[in-house]
């Protein structure tokens, strides 16, 4: 990979971490509402995987979705905007943190009720098949995913019909506050996949360049009609679940450990400096732009108008119908008919 | 124009469907290799041959059938879900609520889910998880569209028209009127909207307010209460998500008297939403309070007649009007 | 007596009859380890540090959560179900519907099922997969109980009455009210009996029937329409299934009109069943149509203005309240 | 095993298979209603399964249920009257014959939803390591009920929590009309275990003494406390899925095969005669018993009335309550206030 190559990793994920600091600090603002799952941490999954895609690729992941949208290459003001529930946000302010998506670059949208994306993905892969496009679609679910009746009916169908997908498990360790080993009998995710006669591997996922491999390894296996695999990326969020979890106890040397190996400055060092491919100051231009790309989402965001209120029903539907039934009231209202 | 079974209407809308728009698959448990194929009653016999590589048998896993519909639906193809009783909708319930009704609204428009959850209606001593109606549930989901046809002609308009439309519609047959109703369809393009109640039968003194298999027995009621010269008019709503009232109130303000006829659970049954609209849109056309027949509200038996009374037919319909002919209020 | 929350009444059930039966367990997703504890809202703080072999986080897995809570009941346990948000009772719906609900009548009463579902309802800028409210579905199914405390006292008085019953109860909580609302609660032994309304308030303009969270915005909108010389009454119905609308009744032979309020959607809410049996039963008692106040019928958006505007607060009823007022039929 | 338990296992299979023929016969002549799934073909699994554990360890199982119930010592009257609908049925006629159940002897029942009982099952389990009763128990499946979400919520929680259970999947390699192959990605279902790290196991269903081997290794493993097990028993069928089902295609030479190798035939030639353990003129004096006693139970079943009407609501809640809203009205409904 050429230097620009390297930059542009070293770009999204610090794009990605200094946007999830400033959505932190916007929650404790109140300019964000609901939950809100911070990526930070994960980021070396985030742009490895993607950038290992083909821009139209069919992405669909969990709520935790900042991160893969960014790195998709949707715009921080639309991401920002969204959080902020306003107009020019991804959908509008109508689905808010958890489902952000922009479909026009095949970004399906974070879906937040665990494990049911699933399916959804396998049916874009399914449509990809049968329309002979050649695209494939890679799913991004948690560890605490891998658990629900969604997952096996998905995974087992996936397999039996060669679905050309990707389920991308991203294993940080805990669901919610949950431990993994209190949540799964099997803490190698990856050998899941056994129980479905399916390829499984596992990367480390804060590993940039060994997570950008191991997708174009699998992506590639997969394009070529060999039927879906199950890859497992280990990796650990910093902060808590979500904004408001400050308290779920992890042990301290865990949480040490796994900052000492931040997926930024691992790849920071180990590759860019130490391969002198970058420079410190290559890298604070760099940062400058993330910053005022950042700065600018949030100006934009905050004048960014409500959603008006005349728009609520909008899109409930796509092909219209006589005497809907939409508001819980007639459209034609009949006349009250009087004696 | 010979006259056909509700399942051959059925049949003739698929079979055009497909012809029409290669995106339309269709896929389900044991619809091609389970007994003589066609899905498992027969309802389109030879599809699967036809349409080898655009009907499947799929596993057990309705949640998969559903979700795997979504997600086809999304990337624009017209998927058609079969589920083999609408019992089993329940293990996908939430890809039903959560997904296909979210999706075109949560993400303001971007994406359409052209989808169909085809599943039947019905009872035959099969008990009580398999004995179930949920019209009402699917009825009050914002973001789907749910239609139930009673004649062949309907069954084949509505399922076309549900195939065409662009949000997902759940389709529910009965497995009560697939091979025993029979009517005239007309052949080819025929198309019954999504939204549009419809009079089967005009009359003068009880307004008859139903849909699916209890429009047939309203109709079989309707005779038997001519004898007594009580004269009923049916109205056979078709559509239940959106819900068109409007010909229910027309014809309440002709007779003054509502009986709502359903067959799932009376409470937070359909019939109660119908009975609390009407109500309220034609307070003063009332001459009596709305009644309501409907299914009794107790898991179902599987003896016969335990079976026999806790669903309602056409002699609960002929109850339910001489007692409002003769009850003064 | 002092105050205390509705999450402190309903930890002090919980302790109380774990104390009091060994046989009742709890298990649901993140009541353990997650942030502090106690539930995820830090409902019962320090609960699963008194018993640790009886409160259990689980996989995230609902089908499991109930299922397995199901098998346990069966043989004799008083397990407690937690779902995290009722939201998540649909991927359980099949467990919850033809599991818990059919065996003590299926098995014709050779099977208990001494379960409770603890769930809270509520909304937060969560989107619409998360804002859901779905309590005419339970109460419309044959085989549950549904209660649906207010107030702290009834709170804790329905949840020890649903740990001792011996039936599937759903208990549904509410996020809003958890650690805002407070109320005196007697100590000790309090049993709220399930399947009794209760007066919230006395008044004789408009019969207000209502529930959960409704019921506090109704009793704030009392005190607005006291104002303008309007006095409602209040009936908080607590059980949705057994329904007991003999209160409701009473009320309106009184008051002659009637208001549903609710937090659902409007259309096939409860409200509409609690409308067509006011309407079917006390008829000529009636001045004016019943209104229903209600959610509106659409996924709930993220955006906070949209989020104001789908749900009903105290608003709300005023309006309702006046309008009806002012009508003349 | 000695001559009295062997001509046992015997009697319990004919039993089965002479019990099944009649209730077929009795579909055909409209005593039977709705769906009747017959056992034949599956008598060793049933039969040997049960055999192998403890009379108060627990049973549940799939609608698919008549062998299990007479295996467990359930009269073939309280099942045929239940097939009948009739009040004496062990249900009194609420279930019919996917829900066969006497708690008395701790056989929770068939069930109707596929893979939904497995849940149940688990906490049936739960409650015994809870109380320490020392019982464990057993869950029966078809090979069609394991792709769906219960059957993977499930075995990870049994696994995780370790729980007293054998998982029997009885794969009679159809799911209705459905071949293995097209509903499950991994076709040796056994194998599916490895997803859970839980102990699997294969064995010959159609060989009683396998089987019965089998469950009794197995369960002594469970009952020492390792945990669950996922057992896969190999049988076929000898009829349609259910009564209604005549014109599944399956290949001729396969089910030749298959009915060459019936599980009752086999067991009495290599067995009881090869043995010496017992006579043709044994086993006709136990099959004399047998017609008898279905000959009694038909007649018992059709003397026994149809459940009485006004018992439809009873049960349907055990703790009573005021004000009941049973029956679509109130209990206590109140006077209708006029004017
Ligand atoms: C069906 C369902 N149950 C519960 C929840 C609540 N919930 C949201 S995220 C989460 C934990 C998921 O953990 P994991 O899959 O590991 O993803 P992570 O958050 O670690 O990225 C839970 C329990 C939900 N959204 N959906
Ligand atoms: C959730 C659900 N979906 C579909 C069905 C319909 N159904 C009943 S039995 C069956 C096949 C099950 O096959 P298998 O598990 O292999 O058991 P077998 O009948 O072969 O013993 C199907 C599809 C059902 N009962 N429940
Ligand atoms: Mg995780
Ligand atoms: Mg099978």
């Amino acid at each position: 990979m050429d230097k620009a190559g390297l930059l542009e990793l070293y770009r999204q994920m610090q794009l990605i971490r200094v946007f999830e600091n400033k959505s932190a600090e916007m929650y404790g603002k109140a300019k964000i509402g609901g939950f809100l799952h911070l990526d930070n941490g994960q980021e070396a999954v985030c742009v490895g995987a993607v950038s290992a895609l083909n821009p139209d690729d069919d992405l669909v992941t969990n709520y935790r979705d900042h991160g893969y949208a960014l790195a998709r290459g949707i715009s921080a003001r639309a991401v920002m905007a969204e959080l902020f529930g306003r107009k020019d946000g991804t959908t509008g302010g109508r689905g808010g943190s958890m489902h952000i998506a922009d479909v026009s670059k095949r970004f399906w949208g974070g879906y937040a009720i665990v494990g049911a994306h699933l399916p959804l993905a396998a049916g874009l892969a399914y449509a990809a098949k049968y329309q002979k496009t050649g695209r494939i679609t890679m799913c991004m679910m948690g560890d605490g995913s891998t658990n629900i009746g969604t997952f096996h009916a998905t995974l087992n169908w996936a397999q039996l019909w060669k679905l050309p997908i990707i389920f991308l498990v991203v294993n940080n360790m805990y669901s919610m506050g949950t431990p993994l080993s209190v949540h799964s009998s099997v803490t190698d995710i990856y050998k899941k996949a056994d129980g479905y006669g399916m390829r499984g591997m596992q990367v480390d996922g804060n590993d940039v360049m060994a997570m950008r491999e191991a997708v174009c390894d699998v992506a590639a296996w997969v394009r070529a009609g060999n039927g879906p695999v199950l890859l497992e990326a280990i990796t650990y969020r910093h902060s808590g679940h979500s904004a408001v979890d400050k308290n779920t106890p992890r042990p301290a040397d865990e949480v040490a450990e796994w900052k000492s190996r931040d997926p930024i400055v691992q790849f920071t060092e180990d590759v860019l400096f130490n391969h002198n491919h970058a420079s410190p100051a290559d890298l604070a231009e760099i940062d400058k732009k993330i910053e005022v790309e950042i700065e600018d989402s949030v100006q934009f965001a905050d004048a960014s108008p409500m959603p008006d209120r005349s728009t609520l029903y909008r899109h409930m539907y796509h092909s219209p119908v006589p005497n809907m039934h939409i508001d819980g009231s007639l459209i034609k209202p009949p006349t009250l008919y009087k004696k | 124009m010979s006259e056909i079974t509700y399942a051959q209407a059925i049949a003739q809308a698929l079979r055009e469907e497909m012809k029409r728009d290669p995106n339309v698959v269709m896929w389900g448990e044991d619809i091609v290799n389970y007994n003589k194929g066609g899905s498992p009653y027969g309802v389109y016999r030879g599809l699967p041959q036809e349409f080898p590589d655009r009907i499947f048998d799929t596993p057990i896993a309705e949640e998969g059938i559903i979700g795997i519909a979504i997600g086809a639906a999304m990337a624009g193809m017209r998927p058609i879900a079969e589920i083999m009783t609408v019992n089993f909708t329940l293990v996908a319930w939430d890809q039903i609520v959560n997904h296909a009704a979210k999706q075109a609204h949560m993400f303001n428009g971007q994406i359409k889910v052209p989808m169909v959850i085809r599943t039947p209606n019905g009872f035959g001593r099969t008990a009580s998880t398999h004995s179930q109606n949920f019209d009402a549930w699917f009825a009050s989901i914002p973001g789907i569209k749910v239609v139930v046809p009673a004649t062949p002609a309907d069954a084949k308009g509505l399922l076309k028209s549900a195939i065409r439309d662009d949000d997902p519609v759940v389709y529910l047959e009965h497995l009560a009127l697939y091979h025993r109703v029979k009517g005239h369809v007309p052949e080819g393009e025929h198309l019954t909207p999504i939204g549009v109640a419809d009079y089967k039968r005009r009359g003068k003194d009880v307004t008859i307010v139903t849909w699916g298999r209890m429009t047939i027995e309203s109709l079989k009621a309707a005779d038997v209460l001519a004898k007594d010269g009580i004269d009923i008019e049916i109205v056979d709503l078709r559509s239940l998500r959106p819900l068109d009232l409007s010909l229910a109130l027309e014809s309440v303000h002709k007779t003054h008297r509502v009986i709502v006829v359903e067959e799932g659970w009376r409470v937070g049954g359909l019939g109660a939403e119908i009975a609390a609209s009407i109500q309220e849109l034609a307070f003063n056309d009332l001459d009596a309070p709305i009644a309501r027949v409907a299914g009794l509200d107790v898991p179902m038996p599987y003896a016969e007649n335990l079976e026999r009374a806790t669903l309602p037919f056409a002699e609960d319909v002929v109850a339910a009007c001489k007692a409002m002919m003769a009850n003064q209020y």
